[in-house]
């Protein structure tokens, strides 16, 4: 438990550090997950280089899956988009720093699949944006 | 389904314990497993793993038309489970007991062969609105290949069948009335009884969903009355890889066959075949053999505890439950209360998603599942995503429900 | 094929042997088990029936979206297991692998799932007059529904597949080519890289039944090019109650789903659904967990031993079984000669019927198959109601084959 | 094996002593085993009282369904329609003093079937006949 439930993600969880929404804004993208109801809701702003200046999240569901996202858009603040749409699954699991089984991992991977489905403009955030 | 008068056998959960091997396991070093999760599966009596390994290193053969000695023990023992499990629900026949997957499989086999065969657009299916999927999406899809209605018998906020809503849907003369004997979720004990009688009243034929019924209460199909009758051998301390659906000899003799291939035919030529006999008729291919087996020796298990002990035992096993749960603030139980309920506890907690509750309870080697548990349009009528679902059955004891309210405890103080 | 240069490796059959715990069995006091039935169903190691064991003394759970230590455990396992089963057979990736219940379910998910959504009246599908039934009755109810047209390539008296015969077929632009890799009667083994690439040179689709293929011979789908592959667990080592249906994935993705219900589904409403990914979108409700543990253990079973020295070493053994059974006056055996042929052996004699054949050689324990094989089609066209078959796999020794010829002698004695 | 194949049978499949079709006849059907082919045909000249006077059989098959069908066919001699109606599985498993297995039961009750279709005048031989 100390190990999944590290500090940080309660704290993150508790007391989130980027939770808002922005508008307007240059990239916005929301979506679901289906099996435990988690929503997500990520907004960024770029400058005229394509680089981040400002990202919030929105949403609701489990501590992971709010934590994973408050950890992720911190992260982006200063990347570039094409930094941004190379994030991958790893990326997400070293921020949060613990093993996670599938089904939770699918809880960590959900603000990051939104996130690069909204990057790469697309209509779905699908699986494989995370793979 | 209450007998009036409760028998007075007690079960010894100590030494039903003790004949399951799992339930000695540690899910980490020094944390011993609590197992709140049956309903989605149950452990297995090593009674029932040293029946299928029996068989294995003993009498494996494929059934059916063989002469050498183990094709018949093979096939004996095969048909031996057919008849048990056909006395355990009170079958006119064993040929009425046809073996399929599960339980999604043998409502399936029901809609793409009665329904099929016997429904026609604009007919008007009726079902309720706390259905696992697996009741729900076969009648979906075949309400889409033949423009048929699906009318849903209400849940009131208890967590029961609104019976009021279903006198005024059979105004409308559905074919079919299908509907769970016992959600596994609400835990709610629907009266399947009255729902049934009503149903022939108009003349439905009848389905019931018995995955969670069959394990947990005494199910007899003459006194019910269903046309047909679903169950899950994994939930009912048998293996995996087996279920059963039960269907009235008139129904299943005038029904069309589902899966075509060896052993569900009487005569093949090129280009035509005529079909078998009840049950073999659909049964196509190579069986599950071993698994029957193993289902027969669940039945037999349960049988010898007897379904009225082990109702009773959940009953008040339940009813703990509940008053426990009903002391931590903020917990809230779905479903009716104890007596309208199975042994079955889904609930939230203000404070914690389902998945953290069930994640932190792990830590303690509690198994509890969470989220829509296949039943996500009851989920969204009770306007909430996902639950966390402790549920029981006879290797149970009140000191594991104790360990899950301590390990509830232990969740509100990590996210509270 | 045979490799062109056969690996030098050779299969230890006492140690092989010793893996099986049924083959210490004596049938009768004094009469040990002499087993010749493996087309029918193999028998298992100690390894897979040890790995379903441990499966439920320590795991069992139900898979998918569970959090809880075991059912993630189970999920892993469930999931390894198609991962290993996917290499074995060559599968792009593993959601290529569905899991079923026999070859059976497999063709028929394909006859219900892709037939009824890509095929229409007057269409073709050619399949080959040694089908199993069940390669056959499936097509004959889609035919019948769809008013399709069947077509077959006929069998030559040698036991081999015409295939100018077949070649001409595809002048009718069959949709749908499907046909046995391997007959379970003739024990032909049918060119299926060269059907396949004649198939595809006119748009067909082809379905092979792997059913006596796989446990017996190297089989990769990328080599065969086949687009749909069925096979059974229980034939190749592992439990019965699993099967899998090999698909490639575009196939797989573009066709509708089959059995509706849980876990095949994405998100459900009360009047619609959306379904789920690859492969879980054809397996509905709770699958059979332990026995694809069973099945993975299996292939490990005998990847360890390796297909090209199964294949060889089946090769050998049906050489000489053809060899000693040609010196028996009168015995018929049924299908081609050793080279283009799997270990199966069916025959007759004039003197007595299949049925007296293995009535008499389980008197000596010896255990061979009588009757049509599920292969009536096949028999008529050769006019003989029933064969008696004796079939080889990797525990079988030289000595069961004199065993069996002595058998056949003595049946001669009695019925003479 | 002694015990299946008795003597009795071995002999009565090798000798045959009712085989033959009776042409005209009062009773005559057939029908076959469709698992093995076994084929029966049964052909009863009865008198005005209803009584078996001359009966015969013929088909092909294992040993044990043509020698049951020899035994049966002797054993309704001088039997009256309604004592042949009333033969049951039993009689014919006496008659061949041995025990069998759920497949060779179906050959050995091929002729009872055969018989009693016939002698109750049916369309149709089925498995009741001889349940
Ligand atoms: C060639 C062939 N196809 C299909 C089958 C059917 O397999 P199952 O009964 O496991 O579905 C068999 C097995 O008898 C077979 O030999
Ligand atoms: C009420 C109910 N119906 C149907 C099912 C489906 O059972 P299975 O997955 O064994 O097909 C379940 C099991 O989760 C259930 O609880």
């Amino acid at each position: 438990m100390d190990d999944l439930y590290r500090e940080l993600i309660i704290d993150r969880y508790k007391n989130p550090q980027f939770r808002g929404e922005l508008n307007p804004n240059d990239i916005t993208f929301e979506d679901d997950n289906p099996y435990c109801g988690d929503h997500i809701r990520v907004d960024v702003r770029l400058d005229e280089n394509g680089v981040v200046t400002e990202a919030a999240y929105s949403g609701e569901g489990c501590s992971i899956s709010q934590a994973a996202a408050d950890l992720l858009i911190e992260y982006i603040h200063g990347k570039t988009l094409d930094e941004v749409k190379a994030l991958t699954k790893e990326d997400v699991l070293d921020l949060l720093g613990i093993e996670l089984g599938p089904v939770r991992l699918k809880c960590a991977l959900l603000s990051l699949k939104v996130l690069k489905a909204g990057a790469y403009g697309l209509g779905e955030a699908t699986d494989d944006l995370v793979a | 389904m209450k007998p009036t008068h409760p028998p007075k056998i007690v079960l010894d959960v100590q030494k039903i314990r003790a004949d399951f091997p799992v339930l000695e396991r540690e899910v980490r070093p020094g944390v011993p497993l609590i197992y709140l999760d049956s309903t989605a599966t149950s452990q297995k009596p090593r009674q029932v793993l040293e029946a299928m390994d029996r068989f294995y290193r003993r009498t494996n053969a494929n059934i059916h038309r063989g002469i050498h000695t183990l094709a018949e023990e093979a096939t004996a023992g095969y048909e031996a489970a057919r008849e048990r499990i056909a006395r355990f629900i009170g079958a006119a026949a064993a040929h009425e007991v046809i073996f399929v997957r599960n339980t999604t499989e043998a409502i399936n086999l029901v809609a793409y062969s009665w329904g099929r065969a016997n429904l026609n657009a604009g007919d008007v299916i009726v079902l309720t609105e706390m259905e696992h999927h697996s009741n729900l999406v076969p009648w979906q899809m075949l309400a889409a290949e033949l423009d048929l209605r699906l009318e849903f018998i209400p849940v009131t906020p208890e967590g029961l069948l609104d019976l009021d809503a279903y006198h005024r849907l059979l105004d409308l003369h559905p074919k079919l009335v299908t509907f769970t004997h016992m959600s596994n979720v609400l835990g709610t004990i629907n009266p399947a009884q009255e729902i049934i009688a009503a149903a022939h009243a108009v003349g439905a034929v009848t389905l019931v969903d018995g995955a969670q019924s069959v394990p947990h209460l005494p199910v007899d199909v003459q006194t019910l009355g269903a046309d047909f009758l679903a169950f899950s051998g994994h939930k009912m301390l048998g293996p995996s890889g087996i279920g059963v659906l039960y269907g009235r000899g008139e129904l299943l003799e005038a029904m069309p066959p589902f899966l075509g291939g060896g052993d569900m035919i009487k005569r093949v030529e090129l280009r035509s075949f005529s079909v078998n006999a009840l049950p073999y008729k659909f049964e196509a291919g190579t069986p599950a053999i071993a698994e029957a087996v193993g289902l027969g020796a669940a039945v037999e298990y349960l049988a010898a505890i007897g379904m009225e002990a082990v109702e009773q035992y959940e009953h008040e096993m339940i009813a703990y439950v509940l008053e426990r749960l009903e002391e931590i603030p903020g917990v809230r139980v779905f479903g009716p209360e104890a007596q309208h309920k199975g042994a079955v506890a889904a609930f939230t907690l203000p404070e914690a998603h389902a998945h953290d509750i069930s994640q932190v309870l792990d830590d303690f080697g509690i198994a509890v599942r969470a989220g829509h548990h296949c039943a996500m349009p009851l989920h969204t009528k009770f306007g909430i995503p996902a639950t966390a679902r402790a549920s029981f059955y006879i290797y149970n004891t009140r000191q594991e429900v104790d360990r899950l309210v301590e390990g509830i405890y232990k969740v509100k103080e990590i996210f509270g």
